[in-house]
């Protein structure tokens, strides 16, 4: 059953790493395969924030004791983390921000509403979750600025030439598109999209929410404009994201928000700002998360990212090639390029049904329409359910999934 | 593993319903209809009524996409429904949403037993609104409001 | 030295529950006497986040599975939380967000230019935080919508008669005004400002950061329409706030970020919004931060707020009559009602200077111009230094601070 | 409780410089002024420069409302560069920086010997820019920019 060797990734040690794995779920053990909403926490992550709350804890940035001068280095320190994670020039390019969804909705505000001019449009793809595309909904129907679309295959991958063909009138300002699909998978061909897109003058935003989790990422390398992810996919914790952004794009940008911290200086009636990336962190900002964060990015690198990418690959294969076998099962997304997600349906079962009989079993998964309801449109279904994988997933797991899925299939056969 | 502990919320009646729903499908005619949408999960459903001259629902139907526990809700309310007038529909509605909050059902009669199969699905909290979303559609519909409005 | 009697407080006992008061700082022990700018964590909160990070966590609202489900309980809990807390008529008029400084951003963006109309007005008072000021800013350079400012008296207090004056032409749509000042320590008369404010048709939003610290507040019975508070200096975590609302301002006001969680559906097209108080909170919320916060508010509350109030008040009063006795120095803000914080200045040294050399002795105050610069120009100087209270701050401490001062007079004398 | 070991820090040059600046209020007039600003805490620096025939600085002189260390590093400073060529105070400011956040000075010579005293700050992160501030409005009057942007 299990013809799956692992990577070199030392499981054992790693799962070790992560207290709730050992926990039963209606007396089953643990078998979680929701990653891709978010992921569990490794023991580092909790004990940095724990040791912020208990021995250092202080608001930061304008404290002049011990305590703050403590928290600030441990808060700052996430930024040099980040920064060096995504391979940023500069540590003033990382801006925090709650998570994915506010990073975005940040360019669609600061960079939407302050640089882009009425009449320039916004492409994103076929396959975009709600957090990248209600914001441009939202600036479109605020300021004029037009929503294009760039369509996907039927193998859920991107349709470079059509693409292409979205930007030639030369009115994209900027392309908005995923780095990798919460639904399918697929990672879209990111030096492609940067190279395309410059060239007819469009600036790039890649929403790497789960791009990240399963590869390195080096934005220079890369080339785009923009890189937003969220902290709590990443193995942190909940309430901390990252907007990095290139510094003169920053710098030309309007802030979002309005509060402590972002302002050089402020009188009844005029406002002025701070440098970035401060102009757009408004308020006491998410201290302890950006501390458990940079616990995360630490315990990642040690790991490293082509361990991790070696194991969530041959995980990958193992599912697709159990899933295939199921009969009435049907793998959603058939992308080369893909990660560690696998989203399917099946004859007679709906998603809902399959995940409340998998989550008797133990096993967690999601299901519904991810949040990615065009791309549900445009495959003609209402809903999949997914199985995501992470660095502590291990193939057994997968057997698992799959032996049950078997059952599935019989109970409403 | 065994799924058998399922069968609490899966029964035979529920997998029956779901999977061969026989008030299903938009009628040619009806005096009212509403739509209820569950956007955390993409489930949808529309419900028609139709009424005689003395005000009681007849042959309910409904349009559903959704997982079985919202397909058979849906069938089993239409059955529990014929026949009553809107304000014995609503009071129903609101016993059956309280069994399927809490799995009891203080006062049972043949309408509740009828419903009682779905009763399942108090220990599953995420699903509690695919049991419920036909009735607030139904609600919507009695009401005549297009759309019903999420709890 | 010491002449005060502690309150109905079991203090030896609230201190316990607080792992930091323990430590030491430049090998003398901990006196924080910051918590105004953010307050520690009880061992509840951290045990509450810890424990969800261990025993039960996953992403929320969508997830079919236990582990979501049982982490979407206790988020969902703590609107009931903080529903309790301030007395609102409706869970749903609870709207999670990451601060205060969010809080009144979100009310500036969908209520300023969603019901705001151009020509209205929004009226501030000249004690307010940044955060209750830069948003107003750039709401006016925006859209328009004027800004006024109401004075305040010399004692610091809100100058009611002048107040009212800018809201005669009825062209002030919303009052948004500090409940207490975090540089003075004055409490605004909510009552009697919802009443002058109603009369003349605006509505009112408190920024109650500092004062739900330390009084009880009930929103019905203050009939004010906005309330927003943040969770770390209500004992909670970082990167939560609430901002609660009317369910019928909720309901009329336009969503502020757009992404997953707060659509009802999405085409290509467009997007439609869930109902409050999902509409305005897209993405994956603060989830640990929540359950953070409910812990918060449920320690707060077996505490009490009569004993907090009462605890809080008796060392104020310890504080201004230890303070006043010291050569040179000022104490600024003599309102009448007043909270737990208070400022100062001593002539011959700065307030940097002062809290350095406090720093050096283990005591943590704030200094600088506490985000607050037209109240500092108001007053006529550049900064001060504040010492802030909690429920776990010792008279002893406030002796220290006193004993200390006078060295410091000394050491620049 | 002992302040004594706050001498490291606030030496008598510098409780002196603070107290008394000999450098500090605005000339009748200048070549060159910028300002600093710390938005954190609200400390704030003028400097204003003069020009010998040969470019170098003359009587340099600064406005400030700050703490002492910032006062007397102001003031410091105007000692320090006075009768140096711009690119002189530029490599002078690059070793004060070194100083004020390492504590340690690789090169002293007499104006890191004058300048010493405010070695102490490395010990307090957050005092850091106090020192540094009157240092930022320097470099930006040198290059003709109104403003000097913070770190
Ligand atoms: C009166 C007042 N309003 C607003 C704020 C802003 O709170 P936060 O930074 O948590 O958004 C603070 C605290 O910094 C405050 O004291
Ligand atoms: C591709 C993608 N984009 C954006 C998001 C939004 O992330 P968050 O909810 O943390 O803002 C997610 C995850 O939910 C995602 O998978």
């Amino acid at each position: 059953m299990n013809d799956f060797s692992p990577a070199t990734l030392d499981i054992a040690r790693i799962r070790s790493d992560f207290p709730i794995l050992s926990q039963t779920v209606h007396g089953k053990p643990l078998v979680f395969l929701d990653s891709a909403a978010s992921a569990q926490k490794p023991r580092a992550v909790i004990d940095a924030m724990v040791n912020a709350m208990e021995t250092q804890y202080a608001n930061i940035h304008r404290g002049l004791h011990w305590m703050s001068e403590r928290t600030t280095e441990a808060y700052e320190a996430t930024r040099d983390d980040a920064a060096r994670l995504l391979n940023a020039a500069d540590r003033a390019e990382i801006v925090f921000t709650r998570n994915s969804t506010e990073a975005i909705n940040l360019v669609a505000h600061s960079y939407g509403r302050g640089v882009l001019k009425p009449g320039q449009a916004v492409l994103i793809s076929a396959m975009e979750h709600h957090s990248n595309i209600v914001p441009w909904h939202m600036l479109r129907d605020d300021r004029g600025i037009e929503l294009r679309i760039a369509p996907i295959t039927d193998a859920g991958e991107l349709d470079i030439d059509a693409f292409e063909r979205k930007l030639e009138d030369g009115k994209v300002g900027l392309v908005s598109i995923t780095h990798m699909s919460n639904v399918l998978g697929t990672y879209t061909p990111a030096e492609r999209i940067v190279q395309i897109a410059h060239a007819h003058g469009a600036k790039v935003l890649f929403d790497g929410s789960q791009a990240i989790v399963h590869r390195r990422i080096d934005v220079q390398a890369l080339g785009c404009d923009f890189y937003a992810f969220t902290g709590h996919k990443l193995y942190g914790p909940t309430g901390i994201g990252v907007l990095w952004a290139r510094r003169e794009l920053l710098e030309a940008m309007p802030p979002f928000l309005g509060g402590g911290d972002m302002i050089s200086s402020v009188t009844d009636e005029r406002s002025t700002w701070a440098a970035a990336p401060h102009k757009f962190e408004a308020g006491t900002p998410a201290i302890l998360e950006g501390i458990g964060l940079g616990a995360a990015i630490r315990w990642v690198e040690a790991i490293g990212y082509d361990a991790i990418a070696a194991h969530e690959q041959a995980l990958t294969e193992h599912a697709m090639s159990r899933l295939s076998t199921i009969e009435g099962l049907t793998i959603i997304g058939r992308a080369q390029d893909r990660g560690g997600v696998v989203s399917f349906t099946m004859a007679g079962a709906h998603a809902h049904d399959i995940a409340t009989l998998l989550d008797r079993s133990g096993i967690a998964v999601r299901a519904g329409h991810h949040c990615a309801e065009p791309l549900m449109r445009r495959l003609g279904i209402d809903s999949t359910a997914r199985a995501s994988f992470a660095a502590y997933t291990l193939p057994s797991e997968i057997d698992a999934l799959a032996d049950t899925l078997t059952r599935v299939r019989e109970f409403f056969g | 593993m065994s799924l058998d502990d399922l069968r609490d919320l899966y029964q035979e009646v529920i997998l029956q319903h779901g999977r061969h729903p026989s008030h299903a499908g938009k009628p040619a005619t009806y005096a009212a209809t509403a739509k209820g949408d569950n956007p955390m999960c993409g489930d949808r459903v529309q419900v028609f009524l139709s009424y005689d001259p003395a005000g009681r629902i007849v042959d309910p139907r409904f349009d559903a996409r959704g997982c079985a526990i919202s397909i058979a809700s849906a069938d089993l309310m239409a059955e529990a429904v014929a026949g009553l007038a809107p304000d014995e529909a609503r009071r129903v509605f609101v016993r059956f949403r309280d069994m399927a909050r809490t799995g009891e059902c203080a006062d049972p009669d043949e309408t509740m037993e009828l419903l009682r199969p779905l009763a399942g699905v108090h220990q599953y909290p995420s699903r509690v609104k695919c049991a419920t979303l036909p009735w607030h559609a139904l609600m919507a519909a009695l009401e005549g409001e297009g759309q019903a409005t999420s709890e």
